[in-house]
């Protein structure tokens, strides 16, 4: 039959809009803008009718698309999706435009170049989700890094080069790792079978020694971990967030962090059955001090980014908990957490970047009160906080109810101590919503009604100070405008979609069922 | 020894070969080092040619046209950088231009 | 073997050799009277009748006069490079064909020194060797006009030289090879175009290639008004400033028989040489070439120097592009067959 | 031993001298003259082994415009202070021969203990004949057979002559690049330059009662009248008047 | 039994629309006509519920209402169901009951408040959570609304939010309800990896499969979600400080609906806790000493509002209580008629409030009766209700958790719920005497105290009347109304015979403790032949604890909040940058140094680098002399 090709045409129509821009070298700022936009709106159109047309009722991929490229080595075009690469290439899509309308004021600099990037790293982050060839989704891998350290590296903040490098390093480090993880499965494969293949599906069909799969797995693992982050490989991302430009950190969070939880998915649990069975304890251990470290360190950070980054932290370690879970349960709610976490962080970031672009600064002692100003900033804030902190009925409960029921299961121990994050998210992250849109902007006088005036006049008492001390002389708070139509456009969706996945999960749930299912298969070694 | 072969080609080659890396060994005017290469490729062209004219092939003088064009192309590019760059440190010696370290 | 061969074709190259010799002796009288008869002059007139003994006088005096080799001179470089210069300028003769074999003595006499089938080539490559001797001497003077004049004169000779071997290539092309012999052979047939029957000449299928030529030939040979390196005005003499007596004199031979190889080139290369009405013979060719002479003084009569950027200019912005538009031309007239003439 | 290998060795001995120049003389130009003297010997040698047209190619390209080139650029570059004047380097002149030396013995040895065993090839003398020449011979395995290497030989000269006039001319390239980088490069540089965009210094303002100094320290002193402005000396001390 | 209907989800669906209208469009168009459109919200909903109790009371049958799958992860099954039964719908009553009247009285109290609109998105919504998780059919479901009414708590609490201390007690209150939670949600947790179920029904018919150990961590942790929620001990302390919300919010959430949630929970599951004898001492021991501890704090509080939410505090103690010792129906009877006289206490002490421009410490007080004669009575009306004297509805019931406490094996327990008792009578007589008697201790020039609004007026009364006239379902005891409607839910629970000697004995030893303590307050605050602080001063160390809440709060901030603050920073300073940033760094650094170590090597003298090539030249042609046979072959 002969068929759009749908994912190709998904991943390449932002390339081609980068490419357009490469060459309309004087094209101006705004019609640089509008060709992103439409770009990435094709791509989302796209993905919208695929995920119509997706049928959630089949475990195997589809929208397959295939045609050798270097035969003699096995390598191949190949492309489809299943349950699970689905959803996250609608993710991808989505907040790639988000991220173009959300950079079309506050990047005001080399504008060409940075649409460039952006669509570029869109190309890439698609390509690695809808690729079923391993070369090919190396090469999407490793294209997704470069632009995304040229956004945190030339449009970042003050320390961004630094930041830069560390994420480049960090992330090649672990995917040279993953190479030679790729390399040697291929070259196994090849000894035992004579078949030189590169085809993901079809390198699940083979049996491992243990070893082999011990060490191997290992490979993979590590340059998922780092994506992932893993604690104890999640320094890089603390300074990426901080320092990259909003819809970087968007990007970033959304979609990048993603990836290395979907390598686990597609590619160290088929792949590697045995090695993830005996792996799989040790990677519990790591997600729940990840899960409560990440919840740990947001408690204690003075910066706006740096705190959303580690509560990103935080809540990848339900995902990996869930993956390794190695349950039903764990694992589909591993992936509406990616979803999930896809949405609400993503919408933190940008709420930062609301506040950034008006105060220059993410110190939180800067803020107070903006509730009265901002009300819909505040309101939007607080709903994505609320989702952050897992409130049931908003899509963060979903996946985190799901992973800590998959680790209960499995770990007991996992999951009670997973879930005492729950209270640490709430803390965390109502301590940082009070301290942005509550209360009072810093050295802001109590209201004549409020009881601490009242109790400053009969007491005696000094009413506490809003803020806090900052070093650096910050704009006044009180004079913030509330968010622009352009903000509220790309916080809007994200607010719909985390409602619609908390209150009715099932579609997505239906989705990703079968092919997670067919994954449990494979570790497990039973039948469906 | 007594008829023309491939192998007097080939000493001659060897030789002028080799008179030509010591030349690029020793000298230090830049200039000299270029003249030396030259001397370096046309050796090779020689035994390429030797070969040519004992096998009663082309393909040895069609490589040696090759080599011609390319060391003159290696000529012109070569002169251009000694020019460029006795402009900037006013010397040909290569052991004064360190650019290469940075 | 064919040591007869060997020895005919010496013997032919010496009796060429020698009469080039004379020729060019009295060559620079013809350019001296013709320059003076232009000028409303009379020229030499007082040697001999007509003057005709002032190159034997001017060669006495050259000859008996001191060789001075400066001090600050790169003395062997100094004293070879006039040498080098002169050697050069004959052999490009060798290559072009007088005529017909002779029959004498039961031995076949080609009227040609050497049949190369990369003769056109041979004379480029002795073009381009015949640089040395000016640059070599003009280094070697340790004079920095001297070092100028040659500089300017290696940088002309190479510019033109590429011009003069593109500007053959059309003809290469049509004739299909590079030997002289052929290329001769082919312009002596007849052409008949309907009621016209003309000579295959190449100065008629291959105007601007012979226009180009002339051009490049002039600038080849440093004459006026290509005549740079040795331009009096302002580099005192170019790159024979320090050179005197005899030294001197071979670069001043070595200038006439380089216009003389250069008019005979011409003249076999565009104008059929040797071919001509009634017979053929070595006489249409010496005319031929007086007349390439007489338009080399008819040049210097006429046209002031050029400034040295124009020089360049000249080179590689104009004729350069025309050349390489007449071998494309060329090249497709010949593909479409049009030009199986 | 053949009149073939007498001119032969004739020929490879001068050659073998000239190259020996080339290492040899002080002087760069008489390098270029032994260099000269040795291709022309070679484009002779080729002429032995019936090469006629790369022996006019060797001597037109290498003596004809590569050795100019090469002489015109050392007569461009101070002719007067070459590094050889001021001393070689006993080192490495002893490290270069032992190598070179060694390299000889080992080639020496290759050559000498093995022989050519590849097939002969089609063309003969006779065959060459036969299409009217070395050159037409040549001229038409090159147009078939290495179409493809020839054309990219072309553009190799293409960018090589691009290149040099690039290298020679930066002053004039410098501009073009830049209006190229314009359109055409992403640059890693942070668009605002600096992290902190650096503030001009303060001007001195009017009420200050300082003139600004010049930058030889001169003040500078505002005409009033196109005389005055004449009267102040261009250079040199300042006139008190 | 079971009747599938599709009007049950009106009951949810309909404030719930309110709270979106509102929310989504009362700051620039609705703005001061948001009632309009949340109080016949609530209305619809109430008149529903009635429906719907008369139908299940009745027929005694359980209507349904299926709505949807919500999640679906392999046997992780989770519909959305709607199911009302009698345990339901005597809790739907009350909660859009009183919702309702709130909802009216807060037309008039938060009149005058910038964020009206934002009140009346607020207040709807909670009312749709408590609905739903009253309605829910599973223990999911429960939880989602479980949070979500934490999450309306968390809104009101804060509702003024430009004032620290609001901002503080709503997060406080959510922080404090996620620890009860945490437990909550192991317990859901467990129960299903046991059960494979979390459906009510399939549950409690599966508990007897189960080890005795899983059924009591079930419960204990079910429990600990109930402590949260229902501020039991030691969970308490967020409910004196979500008094920092507007009194409407005081009065429907933190006293008469949301609280009671864990309440309501525990006797929903009490399959589970009938299972765990344990778990039923644990929870019944919690109760007793919340109803204590927090009947002597709220002796010793001077803030209104305080005093009445200890008094919840103390109330759900009985509640808890009741629970532990079997007596499920006075439990839920004590939860019905405290969610009457609480709110009324509330929207009373509310509409004081309103009278004395905000002020809550009742040592500004004083001589009220005299200027708000209708806010007098009912809340006097109210306060004896609480008190539990005679024939008011907090008599009926409390003496009920009483009796139930002693036959139910834990007669020490009611003896605890008797001092209690008196603290109760006293504390809530101090309130009023306090408040509404003797002298006026303000300026009345500056304050001219009156009677609310009719809004504001008819709430009270209406909730005067019930607090006084609800004890009557459950009269007589043990075969009122009440019992014979909540029977059927209960009927797995074992049943005391209970003598009417007994009943009649602890009726009239709790009647003489509350006027017991009734005599002390008058002694104290009206003749003044008690001295307050020479008390005080006499129990020394006893008052000081009473007076600060026991110190849970301090012990709390000391113990928990600052250690884990210092943990944080430290781990954060010292391991993430320190030690594994570090060690990042550091392995970066060691590679820059080795390549400058290496980089000397690179000398930038092109000779050097020609003798090099030479070198490997010389080399390789000596290897390929040398080996070239067997290596290149």
């Amino acid at each position: 039959m002969e068929r759009l090709p749908i994912l190709s045409l998904i991943t390449f129509s932002p390339l081609v809009g980068a490419v357009i821009l490469f060459l309309w070298g004087n094209a101006s700022a705004r019609a640089v803008r509008w060709i992103a936009l439409v770009a990435s709106g094709v791509s989302f159109a796209l993905s919208l009718a695929m995920l119509l047309r997706f049928d959630p009722g089949r475990a195997g991929m589809q929208f397959t698309e295939s045609f050798e490229w270097l035969p003699e080595l096995g390598i191949a075009y190949r492309l489809g999706v299943d349950g699970i690469s689905a959803p996250l290439v609608g993710l991808t899509t989505l907040l790639t435009l988000i991220a173009v309308i959300a950079s079309w004021d506050p990047i005001r600099h080399r504008v060409r170049e940075y649409y460039i990037t952006l669509l570029l790293l869109a190309t890439g982050m698609l390509g690695v989700f809808v690729s079923l060839d391993l070369f090919l989704f190396y090469v999407f891998w490793e294209i997704v890094l470069i632009p995304m350290a040229l956004i945190i590296g030339i449009w970042g903040s003050a320390n961004r080069v630094y930041a830069a490098v560390k994420f480049f390093l960090y992330t090649l480090a672990g995917s040279l790792l993953m190479l030679v993880g790729i390399v040697a499965l291929y070259q196994e494969y090849f000894q035992q079978t004579g078949i030189r293949t590169l085809d993901v599906l079809e390198l699940a069909q083979g049996t491992y020694s243990s070893t082999f799969q011990f060490w191997t797995f290992l490979a993979f693992f590590l340059a998922f971990a780092i994506k992932v982050p893993m604690w104890p490989f999640h320094t890089w991302l603390p300074d990426a967030h901080v320092e990259a430009p909003t819809a970087g950190s968007v990007i970033l969070a959304g979609v990048l962090l993603k990836m290395g939880g979907y390598g686990f998915l597609r590619f160290n649990l088929p792949l590697f059955p045995e090695a993830t069975q005996r792996w799989a304890p040790a990677i519990v251990v790591l997600s729940v001090i990840a899960i409560l470290y990440g919840a740990l360190m947001a408690l204690v950070q003075r910066d706006f980014k740096k705190l959303v980054a580690y509560s990103s932290v935080s809540h990848m370690g339900f995902v990996t908990l869930g993956i390794f879970a190695l349950n039903q349960q764990g694992l589909s709610g591993a992936m509406v957490v990616m979803l999930s976490h896809g949405f609400v962080t993503s919408a933190l970031f940008l709420l930062v970047g609301v506040l950034y672009e008006r105060a220059h600064t993410r110190e939180l002692a800067a803020f107070g009160g903006l509730a009265r100003n901002m009300p819909i900033f505040a309101a939007f804030f607080g709903f994505f906080a609320l989702a952050s902190l897992g409130l049931p009925g908003l899509s963060g409960f979903v996946g985190e109810f799901l992973t800590l029921l998959g680790g209960f299961r499995s770990y007991r121990w996992a999951g009670v101590l997973g879930t005492v994050v729950v209270i640490l998210a709430a803390w965390y992250m109502l301590r940082v919503y009070q301290r942005v849109a509550l209360v009072r902007a810093p050295g802001e006088p109590p209201d004549p009604d409020d009881p601490e005036l009242r109790m400053a006049i009969t007491q005696g008492v000094p009413p506490v100070a809003g803020g806090g001390d900052t070093d650096q002389h910050t704009p006044d708070p009180r004079t913030f405008p509330d968010v622009t139509w352009r903000e509220a456009l790309t916080l809007a969706p994200l607010a719909l979609l985390t409602l619609w996945i908390g209150v009715y999960p099932l579609p997505v749930l239906d989705m990703i069922e079968l092919s997670v299912r067919a994954i449990l298969a494979a570790v497990t070694g039973e039948s469906m | 020894m007594t008829e023309l072969s491939a192998t007097h080609f080939l000493l001659l080659s060897a030789a002028l070969f080799i008179i030509g890396m010591v030349g690029v060994l020793t000298r230090r005017n830049i200039l000299v080092i270029f003249m030396c290469i030259e001397l370096m490729l046309n050796a090779v062209n020689v035994s390429l040619i030797g070969f040519a004219w004992e096998l009663h092939q082309l393909t040895g003088q069609v490589f040696a046209l090759f080599v011609i064009a390319i060391a003159a192309a290696e000529a012109v590019v070569g002169l251009g950088i000694v020019m460029a760059l006795t402009r900037r440190a006013d010397t040909v010696d290569i052991d004064e231009l360190r650019q290469l370290r940075e | 073997m064919d040591w007869q061969r060997l020895l005919v074709s010496y013997f032919v190259g010496f009796v060429l050799l020698n009469v080039l010799l004379g020729l060019m002796a009295y060559m620079t009288w013809f350019e001296r009277r013709v320059l003076a008869r232009m000028q409303h002059r009379v020229g030499p007139n007082r040697t001999g009748p007509f003057g005709l003994l002032q190159p034997i006088a001017d060669g006495i005096k050259l000859l008996a006069k001191e060789d001075i080799v400066p001090a600050n001179a790169d003395r062997l470089v100094f004293l070879v490079a006039p040498l080098l210069s002169f050697a050069l300028a004959p052999l490009g003769a060798a290559v072009i064909p007088f005529g017909e074999s002779l029959h004498l003595f039961g031995l076949e006499i080609p009227l040609l020194v050497a049949d190369i089938n990369v003769a056109v080539l041979y004379v480029l490559a002795l073009g381009s060797i015949g640089v040395y001797g000016i640059i070599l001497g003009g280094y070697a003077s340790g004079n920095r006009y001297s070092l100028l004049g040659a500089l300017r004169s290696t940088a002309q000779v190479i510019s033109y030289e590429l011009v003069l071997g593109l500007s053959l290539v059309g003809v290469f092309i049509l004739a299909g090879s590079f030997s002289l012999q052929d290329i001769l052979r082919e312009q002596q047939r007849v052409l008949v175009i309907g009621p016209l029957t003309l000579p295959n000449w190449y100065i008629l299928s291959q105007p601007l290639a012979f226009a180009l030529f002339l051009i490049a030939a002039v600038a080849e040979t440093n004459r006026a008004p290509f005549d740079l390196p040795e331009a009096e005005t302002e580099l005192v003499a170019g790159y024979f400033t320090e050179y005197s007596g005899f030294r001197f004199s071979f670069y001043f031979l070595a200038e006439y028989i380089n216009m003389i190889v250069v008019s005979l080139l011409a003249g076999t290369l565009f104008v059929g040489g040797i071919d001509g009405p009634f017979a053929d013979g070595v006489w249409w060719l010496a005319l031929k070439a007086l007349f390439f002479l007489f338009f080399y003084v008819w040049l210097r009569a006429t046209l002031p120097r050029f400034r040295y950027d124009q020089l360049m200019g000249l080179a590689w912005k104009v004729l350069l592009p025309l050349a390489l538009l007449n071998i494309g031309l060329t090249g497709l007239v010949r593909l479409w067959g049009i030009g199986a003439l | 031993m053949s009149l073939q290998v007498l001119i032969f060795s004739l020929l490879a001995c001068v050659s073998i001298l000239g190259a020996l120049g080339v290492v040899i003389a002080r002087n760069p130009v008489h390098s270029a003259i032994g260099l000269v003297l040795s291709f022309l010997n070679v484009a002779a040698i080729y002429l032995i082994a019936r090469a006629e047209f790369l022996a006019v190619v060797q001597v037109i390209v290498y003596a004809g415009a590569v050795i100019v080139l090469v002489v015109f650029v050392t007569m461009l570059v101070h002719p007067d202070d070459l590094p050889e004047f001021h001393g070689r380097r006993p080192l490495r002149i002893v490290t270069g021969l032992v190598l070179g030396v060694a390299l000889l013995l080992e080639v020496a040895a290759a050559v000498l203990t093995r022989s050519l065993s590849g097939a002969p090839g089609p063309w003969t003398d006779e065959a060459v004949a036969a299409v009217g020449g070395n050159t037409q011979a040549l001229g038409q395995t090159l147009y078939s057979d290495y179409m493809l290497a020839i054309q990219l030989t072309a553009l190799l000269l293409l960018a090589a002559t691009i290149g040099a006039i690039v290298l020679a001319r930066p002053e004039a390239v410098s501009e073009r690049v830049a209006a190229a980088r314009r359109t055409l490069t992403i640059s890693l540089a942070h668009p605002r330059g600096l992290d902190q965009p650096e503030r001009p210094p303060a001007l001195p303002r009017p009420s200050d009662g300082q003139v600004k100094p010049a930058g030889s320290g001169r003040p500078i002193v505002l005409a009033r009248s196109a005389n005055e402005f004449t009267e102040q000396p261009a250079w040199g001390e300042w006139r008190t008047p | 039994m079971e009747r599938t209907v599709d009007w049950l989800v009106v009951i949810p669906l309909a404030p719930l629309l309110a709270a979106v209208i509102n929310f989504l469009f009362g700051k620039w168009w609705i703005r001061h006509r948001a009632h309009w459109i949340a109080v016949p919200a609530v209305g619809v909903s109430f008149l529903t519920s009635i429906v719907a109790a008369w139908t299940v009371l009745s027929r005694h049958e359980r209507l349904h209402q299926p709505l949807y799958t919500w999640i679906r992860a392999g046997e992780f099954h989770v519909p959305v169901e709607l199911v009302a039964d009698q345990l339901t719908v005597v809790m739907l009553l009350v909660v859009t009951g009183v919702s309702f009247l709130v909802h009216v009285y807060s037309i008039g109290y938060m009149h005058h408040d910038p964020g009206y609109y934002r009140f009346f998105a607020w207040l709807p919504l909670f009312v749709f959570s408590m609905v739903m998780l009253v309605l829910a059919n599973n223990f999911l479901v429960l939880f989602v609304f479980w949070e979500a009414v934490g999450l309306c708590s968390y809104l009101l609490i804060g509702f003024w939010f430009r004032r620290r201390s609001a901002a503080e007690a709503a997060k406080k209150a959510f922080v404090v309800n996620r620890i009860g939670d945490f437990g909550f949600a192991l317990g859901i947790m467990l129960l299903f990896t046991s059960l494979r179920t979390l459906d009510y029904h399939a549950v409690f018919e599966a508990i007897p499969q189960l080890s005795s150990g899983t059924v009591t961590a079930i419960a204990l942790l079910l429990f600990t979600g109930a402590i949260g929620k229902s501020a039991q001990l030691p969970l308490f302390v967020w409910l004196p400080d979500a008094m920092e919300g507007p009194t409407p919010v005081s009065a429907l959430i933190h006293a008469a609906t949301m609280v009671t949630a864990g309440i309501f929970m525990v006797a929903r599951a009490h399959p589970i806790f009938l299972a765990s004898p344990i778990a039923l001492w644990v929870v019944a021991v919690i109760g007793a000493l919340t109803a204590f501890v927090a009947a002597t704090i709220a002796t010793t509080q001077f803030d209104i509002k305080r005093v009445v939410a200890y008094s919840t505090v103390s109330q759900l103690g009985y509640m808890a209580l009741a629970l532990g010792v079997g007596a499920w129906i006075p439990a839920m009877f004590h939860l019905l008629t405290h969610a009457f006289f609480k709110a009324l206490l509330f929207l009373g002490s509310g509409a004081v409030m309103h009278a004395m421009h905000d002020e809550l410490d009742m040592r500004r007080m004083g001589g009220l009766k005299r200027w708000m004669p209708l806010t007098y009575w009912t809340f006097v009306i109210g306060a004896a209700a609480n008190a539990g004297i005679v024939p008011l509805a907090g008599f009926w019931s409390k003496d009920e958790i009483l009796v139930g406490a002693w036959v139910g094996g834990a007669p020490l327990l009611a003896l605890v719920g008797l001092v209690a008792a008196f603290f109760t009578a006293l504390y809530m007589f101090r309130a009023v005497f306090l408040t509404f008697h003797g002298q006026p201790r303000f300026d009345p020039h500056e304050l001219h105290p009156h009677d609310p609004p009719a809004t504001m007026a008819v709430p009270l009364v209406i909730l005067a009347i019930g607090a006084a006239v609800t004890g009557f379902l459950g009269v007589p005891p043990e075969t009122g109304w009440i019992h014979h409607a909540l029977e059927p839910v209960f009927e797995s629970a074992t049943h005391h015979k209970v003598s009417l000697s007994l009943t009649l004995g602890m009726a009239l030893a709790s009647t003489l403790v509350a006027l017991a303590g009734l005599w002390t307050a008058h002694a104290a605050y009206v003749r003044g032949t008690i001295s307050p602080a020479a008390v005080a001063e006499r129990l020394g160390p006893l008052y000081r604890l009473a007076a600060n809440g026991w110190y849970f709060d301090v012990f709390y901030q000391r113990s928990v909040v600052r250690p884990l603050d210092a943990a944080a920073n430290w781990l954060w300073r010292t391991v993430d940058v320190g030690i594994i940033d570090g060690a990042v760094n550091g392995s970066a650094r060691i590679v820059a140094l080795t390549a400058q170590m290496w980089r000397r090597l690179q000398t930038g003298l092109v000779a050097n680098y020609a003798l090099a090539i030479a070198l490997g030249t010389v080399l390789l042609v000596g290897i390929y002399l040398a080996f070239g046979s067997t290596l290149f072959r």
